[in-house]
């Protein structure tokens, strides 16, 4: 009797645990970017951490044993991800067609996580008023949040955009990242404009510094 | 077993709430109220529990009053009763189509943000946001253009005394500002350092900030010369 | 000998298999839209469709035994897709990377996708002035694309869209199935609305419901 009564009680909890690691599965997969374990908690209804992690590890080890060229992978700071094998990507990426963004919102964003924290005002003195429309959907995305202070509105990229293009969460970080991958390229792209012109404007040199 | 809830006569409760919360009823638009139903109902509903309460249904008598007087005083300023809810549709409109959610790898790489960044730093209006503390130093140059020859001429041991004074006050720990690089300078003196600072970020010796809404330039080592370094 | 033989073919022989499945699951998480056989037979590099959808279902079948909240499924028109069981979407659909449309434009493009190729004028008829922006939006996700035909605008879905449903790339079918596809949803939400009327005591009932 109570081997039945175990059973019974058993069998609904394991029904819970596979609908919860498969919406751990949801989740990752629809997001496409690492999740902490807080929300990940929110989507299956448990504020302990310990048991959310322990789901995402069951399903990371469950990834593990299968044959796929998907794998969960679990953070330095707990967060996991649901990401392609990196040798599968090469084969793959030419299947992806769609930008995240077009050229205009995309400069925007750009903009933003270069000088933020960045008052709007200051965002469209520099893009122009046509950024007003950009800024909604960055927000709407996720990409971008802003922050009332005062008289004025404040913008700042959000973690979601360093997920994305894998720069950091620390903003003062993210924005050295950024100076210095940039950097790289300006220096890469003045050596070749001055291979093909000699004359510098030297006006421009200390410009390009930032 | 009787709880809060039941204790409550039933007409407290939905739909017939309506007619006993004065507050209500003044908020709601009267021709979203079906009186007949409502007031049928009740008299149902006391029937069948068989208790007639003389002082509820004078209540309900006199708030569906009110809720014809509302109706009839919107009517007289000209309002039209809103159409009948059902009145078939010109066109028919099917329900929201709710779009599968698939993941999908977008394009946009780092390499095309920088881009876009380069983009929109070159149209950006560089001068308003780059101008050393005070504007007016630069807005002498005849004044300064000999001496900066002779001092181009030198720059390297001028960087290298800059770069010097920068590390000092990093290893104190204090936070390095233009203003605190340049304080006691004079202003020939102070375009000059300014002038060698930019030398010097060029070369990633170090890097410049500036904060919104500041004149402020921050100043921290760069990649070339990592924070614990002084060689 | 023989057996061993036999052994060291099978061997690589399965590799192969499975990296070809595996390879399947990778394009179609990349791509997020259904491939037909002759993409996937690229990617796996093979040009016997047949054998392509052989192990395109059998990734299907591998998805339909786990314990998953992902489900390939194999269209029409001997495409495949990879995608979230519509049952997990409520849930997780907030982490989703776009922005998803609200009530309004998805109705409108309903009523698009319903009545194409309709003008520009006939949509605002039916759905009032507001759906000039919903129409703009939808335009921007490239789910429907705008076409001036002397003085008119002639809308249509478009292939994209299409492509979320797995419909047919062809107009006059994709209508066809599109038809189907509206009036089974009309059907279902009839039926929830009338089983929330029976149940509709409190005014918070039905909000909460969505």
């Amino acid at each position: 009797m109570g081997a039945s009564s175990k059973e019974q009680k058993e069998k609904p909890g394991d029904e819970d645990v596979n609908r919860q690691i498969a919406l751990i599965e949801a989740a990752l997969y629809v997001a496409g970017r690492p999740l902490d374990l807080k929300t990940l908690g929110r989507i299956i209804g448990s504020r302990s951490k310990r048991k959310v992690r322990e789901l995402a590890r069951m399903l990371m080890k469950e990834y593990e044993k299968r044959n796929s060229s998907l794998e969960v992978l679990e953070l330095e700071d707990q967060r996991f991800v649901l990401q392609l094998k990196t040798d599968y990507a090469s084969k793959v990426r030419r299947l992806a067609v769609r930008p995240l963004l077009t050229d205009g919102p995309l400069r925007t964003l750009a903009y933003i996580a270069y000088r933020q924290p960045v008052s709007q005002k200051q965002v469209i003195a520099a893009r122009g008023t046509h950024a007003y429309k950009h800024i909604r959907q960055l927000v709407e995305m996720g990409l971008v949040e802003k922050e009332q202070r005062g008289r004025n509105k404040i913008l700042r990229a959000t973690e979601y955009f360093a997920d994305y293009f894998g720069l950091s969460h620390n903003p003062v970080t993210m924005k050295r990242q950024l100076i210095r991958i940039l950097n790289s390229i300006a220096n890469k792209e003045k050596k070749k404009q001055s291979e093909r012109k000699n004359k510098e404007n030297r006006e421009s040199l200390p410009l390009n510094l930032y | 077993m009787r709880t809060e809830e039941t204790d409550r006569p039933f007409y407290f409760h939905p739909p017939w709430n309506i007619l006993f919360d004065p507050q209500m009823l003044e908020k709601i638009n009267p021709w979203k109220i079906n009186l007949s139903f409502i007031l049928l109902s009740f008299l149902e509903e006391m029937e069948k529990r068989d208790v007639i309460d003389f002082r509820a249904s004078g209540i309900a008598l006199d708030s569906s009053a009110t809720v014809y007087l509302m109706k009839s005083r919107l009517l007289l300023k000209l309002e039209e009763p809103p159409p009948p809810p059902r009145e078939p549709n010109p066109d028919y409109v099917p329900p929201p189509i709710i779009l599968p959610l698939r993941y999908e790898l977008t394009t946009t790489t780092i390499q095309n943000l920088l881009e876009a960044l380069e983009d929109a730093i070159k149209t950006e209006n560089l001068f308003k946001l780059k101008v050393p503390p005070r504007s007016e130093l630069l807005l002498a140059p005849q004044e300064i253009v000999p001496p900066i020859n002779v001092y181009l001429m030198e720059m390297e041991e001028q960087m290298s005394n800059l770069l010097r004074k920068i590390r000092f006050f990093i290893k104190e720990g204090k936070i390095v500002t233009f203003s605190k690089l340049i304080r006691g300078l004079e202003k020939l003196e102070q375009i000059r350092n300014f002038i060698i600072l930019l030398f010097l970020a060029h070369r990633k010796k170090i890097s410049l900030w500036q904060k919104e809404d500041s004149d402020e330039i921050f100043i921290t080592l760069g990649e070339d010369t990592p924070d614990g370094s002084f060689k």
